[in-house]
């Protein structure tokens, strides 16, 4: 190898990773949290849902589904503000993270409410809970709890997937690793940190998912 | 007036005619054991009552007030009419206590201090007031079944449905549920119950339904039922299981 | 030394850029073109071996020559003192016209007045460096992954300001758009280099060589009129 | 400025669809066969097998697949080797496919009951005999919906192989835009055979669960 | 020689001791009945003597061979003792003849057709020659429990463990189940169950192991163990469930 590694624009550019992995993690905390909330609802909504919102919510889930991340960011940065609606490139994407783990969200949470005892739902209605209350306080949680680490696998994913952020100028790791090397043209060492790093994130995501399920589920199993 | 009054009732899946005209009128404080074969349509008829499935023919009225599809009148029907489960259905992700007071909060929206105060009174009712906090995996079936009860008491029913309660406990464990159950009977509790304990119906039932492909086949004290069964099909049921 | 096993190989490896109009993008049949395509041409001409074209992005083009797939990038490259440190660079071969354009009713004059401004930029780009140099600290530059990004951020609003090349802004007013970009101010006339590794003097010379001829010979010239719809500059 | 008609632009991102199929397929087959080697060395018993699985599966699952492909091709070009892009787009896809499936089947053959292992053992057959004979068939059913349904991942994920030099559906979008400057059209198009793709694998996979669900229902 | 010997056996899980210290030896043609609590260590004493747990401290033997852990050891063991558990353990995906052909093909590597009438010829003596080619699913409880049998006896064990092995079907299905294990003990087939059908230990078995809190508590025929029980755990035991 007559290639000499050299990480001498770290000092220079350290303010730039560091908003970097600033805005990546900023991003994967609001698009985990908001996005885990949309897909309970379209996860209720097909699961236990009124029968004209059932197709709705399919198609948007197909649709996200089967579409690349990259193209659904662009349709809301670039093709939303000619309906008259325009957002910053952070907005739009949280935004676009947010629709695209909902509709994942949405199948694996789906797979845990069907999983559901039917027992646990006659046992909600005959103490006179109404539908939505069942599902509320009756289905909900162990439902959640049967799925959690697909969806945090899930949650991971689709943290390293916002790298595609950086295309609309949002400025997160990748984009910081993209701009570093366009300035200093040491694109291995950039990439070989940006790589450690979202690895970091990834360990660290993981971690942080298994103590929340920790804390919100009981201990002992629910089967 | 009765408290119960099922009247020609018929209920079907698809083709299948699984109720084929039920009538049945309980008073205030009586315990009835529902016995029969498997498949006789026993369960169907609790779960009619309780309204988690729709009759096709027929009314059944509850404390005088009919039974209606709607939610409305279900969760007023619910809030009369408890319901108990063979596989008991606690809340997995609630501890003992929780699953007592959720449905007094969410449905009465009782207030979380009074409704620990009953929660606390009913599991001491059915023996388990020291496992309050206990999540259901770290109960015994039979202790798991109590808390099952106490839930359904605590929304102070005036009646419960039992659907073979103790079918799924181990041996020992079956006489603690029973002798809860004997209690709430003895306190004048008004109860319906499917069970496969004959012992259990003889000593404790005023009266015993004997179900035959979704009819009343007998019906009467236990006294009668038991030991001057009518009809070939009773007989051959108690010699088969007893 | 690149130059020898050019000549033996009688190939030459070039890295040329498809999605950076006019330097290089993609006709009809999914061919590159360009200015950066056709110096390509010029120099495995002179050299008289063939021509590979290697498209590439900003994103992989110094890794393509760092790792010797290709021997040459000409992708409208600038030029900066850490870049220096990296790869070495040729004489300039292109001209780069370009500045910042914006809405008729947009009050920008000079680099100053772009103060509290938002403007967008392709990554990496020529004139994302020298933006960067020259706007004032609270300018916000948005920097985009490719003209395409750029052009679409100033159409949707996005920005209000660009700094690209005036044939970007050509290709744009051709399209007859709501918005149209007016020039507000060149930046200063920066050139783009050709790339090559370091310690390749052989090749460096012989690069240099062959674009003091076209310069010369008015084969560069032809390739600027064809391309930026401008004569070479002198000063180049 | 532009030269392209509708129907150029179509039937260019079509044409280069083929290597997004292309690609697909390859990682998917390669990916199969290492993810199943890789899912024995997870399962297995001894200390070193999973504990190599579980590192190769958190890197790969933990570093965006972007990375690796650069890093396959470039990083070591770095050190002399010269890999042709085939190669380490073929690679790079596979070890990382590979990684998801080993994880998705083992949640599969970890679904099975203990019982069956009980059973099985209690015959007198082996490790290998069970996982052959009893487990592996069962979890093979399982599996296959989940399977299906990443395949679709598969797809979308060879977009990224552009960065090495690719031009598949995605890179070909990007270049057909910056040639045209029509991104509407363009990435519409895009979108829309992405759908036609996918869809399909992601309908058969929901189809093939509702069909197995039918058939376990009584278990 | 006795045909089981189990000597001394102590088995801990972490800290929790669940056998401790069992001395048992079973005779060629006895039939075992094993009773106790919920948790008094039944099954582990069972999985213990098939190997499906390792044993801490003492030893196990069968036809004379020492329980070694060890595959080969535990291949051979296997071969002489067959197991079946409370919750069947069918495949799910193999029709009932090939359930029981499997283990012969893949481990004794019998050839198919061998297989194939060993297996109908096991299924003929439960009853269920007919449903050679049905798929557990489609086969009732009591069923399915019968082709776990005959998927044992198709490996020709010299003993048979049985866990509980009517615990999960409906009374009316446990008889049919019960009927096959007399008709095995009658043939002289060596038998070790846990059950809690008190009639059927007391009218098939020739030894009853009474089993509390790890230990042999009482041991001896039936007519003493049930008629004259020695400890108060044994006549609470007794009295609890009967
Ligand atoms: N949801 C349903 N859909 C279709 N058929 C049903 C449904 N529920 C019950 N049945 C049928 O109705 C009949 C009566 O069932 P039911 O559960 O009331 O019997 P049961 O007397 O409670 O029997 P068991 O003692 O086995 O609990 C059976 O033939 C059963 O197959
Ligand atoms: N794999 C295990 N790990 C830890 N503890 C176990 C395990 N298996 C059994 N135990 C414990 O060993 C004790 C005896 O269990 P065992 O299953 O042998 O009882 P049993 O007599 O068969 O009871 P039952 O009648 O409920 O089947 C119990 O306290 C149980 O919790
Ligand atoms: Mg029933
Ligand atoms: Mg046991």
């Amino acid at each position: 190898m007559n290639y000499a590694f050299d990480f001498g624009w770290l000092a220079d550019y350290w303010p730039v990773l560091l908003k970097g992995i600033g805005i990546t993690v900023e991003l994967t905390l609001v698009g985990g949290v908001l996005g885990i909330g949309l897909g309970i609802a379209c996860a209720w909504a097909r699961a236990l849902g009124p029968g004209w919102l059932k197709p709705i919510v399919a198609a948007y889930v197909e649709m996200i589904r089967n579409t690349p991340f990259l193209i659904q960011l662009f349709f809301i940065f670039f093709g939303l503000p000619a309906l008259g609606l325009r957002m910053g490139e952070l907005p739009a994407a949280n935004l676009a993270m947010v629709i695209n783990l909902g509709a994942y969200g949405c199948e694996i949470i789906r797979a845990g409410i069907q999983a559901t005892p039917r027992g646990q739902f006659e046992a909600g209605a005959s103490l006179g809970m109404s539908r939505i209350e069942t599902f509320r306080h009756v289905v909900l949680v162990p439902a959640l709890q049967r799925i959690w680490p697909a969806l945090s696998s899930q949650i991971v994913i689709v943290m390293l997937g916002s790298a595609a952020v950086s295309q609309i100028a949002a400025e997160d790791l990748t984009f910081a690793a993209n701009f570093i090397q366009s300035r200093t043209f040491r694109a291995f060492e950039t990439y070989v940190a940006a790589t450690l790093i979202y690895l970091a994130l990834a360990i660290a995501l993981r971690q942080l998912l298994r103590g929340i399920g920790w804390t919100i589920f009981p201990k002992r199993a629910a089967r | 007036m009765s408290l119960i009054e099922i009247t020609e009732v018929k209920k079907r899946f698809g083709d299948n005619e699984v109720l084929k005209g039920i009538n049945i009128d309980v008073e205030p404080g009586e315990v009835i054991a529902i016995i029969g074969k498997s498949g006789s349509g026993k369960s169907t008829l609790l779960r009619c009552i309780n309204g988690l499935e729709t009759i096709d023919e027929g009314s059944i009225s509850v404390a005088g007030a009919q039974l209606l599809p709607d939610e409305l009148h279900l969760k007023a029907l619910r809030l009369k009419v408890g319901m108990i489960f063979q596989g008991f259905n606690l809340f997995p992700h609630l501890t003992a206590g929780r699953n007592v007071m959720l449905s007094q909060m969410v449905v009465k929206k009782t207030p979380k201090a009074e409704a620990e105060v009953m929660a606390k009174k009913m599991l001491e009712r059915v023996g388990l007031g020291h496992k309050f906090d206990a999540y259901p995996d770290q109960l015994s079936g039979g202790q798991q079944q109590r808390v099952a009860i106490a839930r359904a008491l605590a929304m102070q029913p005036i009646a419960l449905l039992c659907d073979e309660i103790t079918s799924a406990l181990d041996p020992e464990l079956v006489n603690e549920v029973l002798a809860v159950v004997k209690e709430l009977a003895s306190e004048g509790m008004t109860l319906m119950m499917v069970t496969h304990e004959m012992r259990f119906a003889r000593d404790v039932c005023s009266r015993v339904v004997f179900m035959h492909q979704g009819r009343v086949h007998e019906i009467g004290p236990p006294e009668e039922v038991f030991a001057a069964p009518k009809t070939p099909e009773l007989k051959q049921f108690l010699g088969v299981t007893h | 030394d690149a130059l020898a096993t050019i000549e033996a190989g009688k190939v030459i490896r070039i890295a040329v850029p498809q999605d950076f109009p006019p330097f290089g993008s993609v006709g009809a049949d999914m061919a590159p073109k360009g200015y950066d395509v056709d110096v390509a041409r010029l120099i495995a001409d002179k050299l008289g071996v063939k021509l590979e074209l290697v498209p590439v992005t900003s994103a992989n083009r110094i890794p393509y020559l760092q790792t010797s797939k290709v021997d040459l990038v000409i992708s409208s490259l600038g030029k900066n003192a850490e870049r220096e440190k990296v790869i070495d660079f040729s004489t300039a071969y292109a001209p780069f016209f370009n500045g910042v354009f914006g809405p008729a009713d947009a009050a920008v004059k000079e680099a100053k007045d772009l103060s509290g401004k938002t403007v967008g930029v392709t990554r990496g780009a020529v004139e994302d460096l020298e933006l960067t140099k020259i706007a004032p600290a609270d300018t916000t530059i948005k920097r985009y992954e490719d003209n395409n990004g750029t052009i679409s951020a100033f159409l949707s609003g996005q920005v209000d300001l660009i700094a690209t090349g005036n044939v970007v802004a050509a290709a744009i007013l051709a399209r007859n758009p709501p918005k149209k970009p007016e020039i507000k101010f060149l930046i200063k006339n920066s050139p783009c280099f050709i790339g090559l590794n370091k310690n390749e003097p052989a090749l460096l010379a012989k690069v240099d060589a062959i674009i003091a001829d076209a310069k010369k010979d008015g084969a560069l010239d032809a390739i600027s009129q064809k391309w930026l719809g401008a004569k070479l500059p002198a000063d180049l | 400025m532009s030269d392209f008609t509708t129907w150029d632009i179509l039937r260019n991102l079509l044409l280069s669809a083929r290597w997004t199929v292309l690609l697909s397929i390859v990682s998917f087959v390669g990916g199969g066969l290492v993810g199943g080697a890789l899912l024995f060395a997870r399962i297995g018993k001894g200390r070193l097998g999973p504990a190599f699985a579980r590192t190769y599966i958190e890197l790969f699952q933990g570093t965006p697949l972007l990375m690796q492909l650069f890093l396959a091709f470039f990083g070591l070009g770095l050190f002399g080797i010269d890999v042709p892009a085939w190669l380490a787009a073929g690679v790079a896809l596979i070890l990382w496919t590979a990684a998801f499936l080993a994880e998705i089947w083992r949640g599969c053959v970890e679904s099975i009951a203990k019982g069956q292992w009980e059973a099985s053992s209690s015959l007198g057959m082996g490790y290998l005999q069970q996982m052959r004979w009893v487990i592996l068939p069962q979890a093979l059913r399982i599996a296959v919906p989940p399977t299906v349904g990443f395949s679709v991942q598969v797809v979308k994920g060879t977009a990224l192989t552009s960065i090495i030099g690719f031009v598949e559906l995605s890179k070909a979008g990007t270049m057909v835009t910056n040639a045209t400057f029509e991104p509407f059209t363009v990435y519409g198009f895009v979108a829309l055979i992405y759908f036609c793709l996918c869809w399909p694998l992601s309908k058969s996979s929901q189809i093939l669960e509702r069909k197995l669900n039918v058939a376990h229902r009584n278990h």
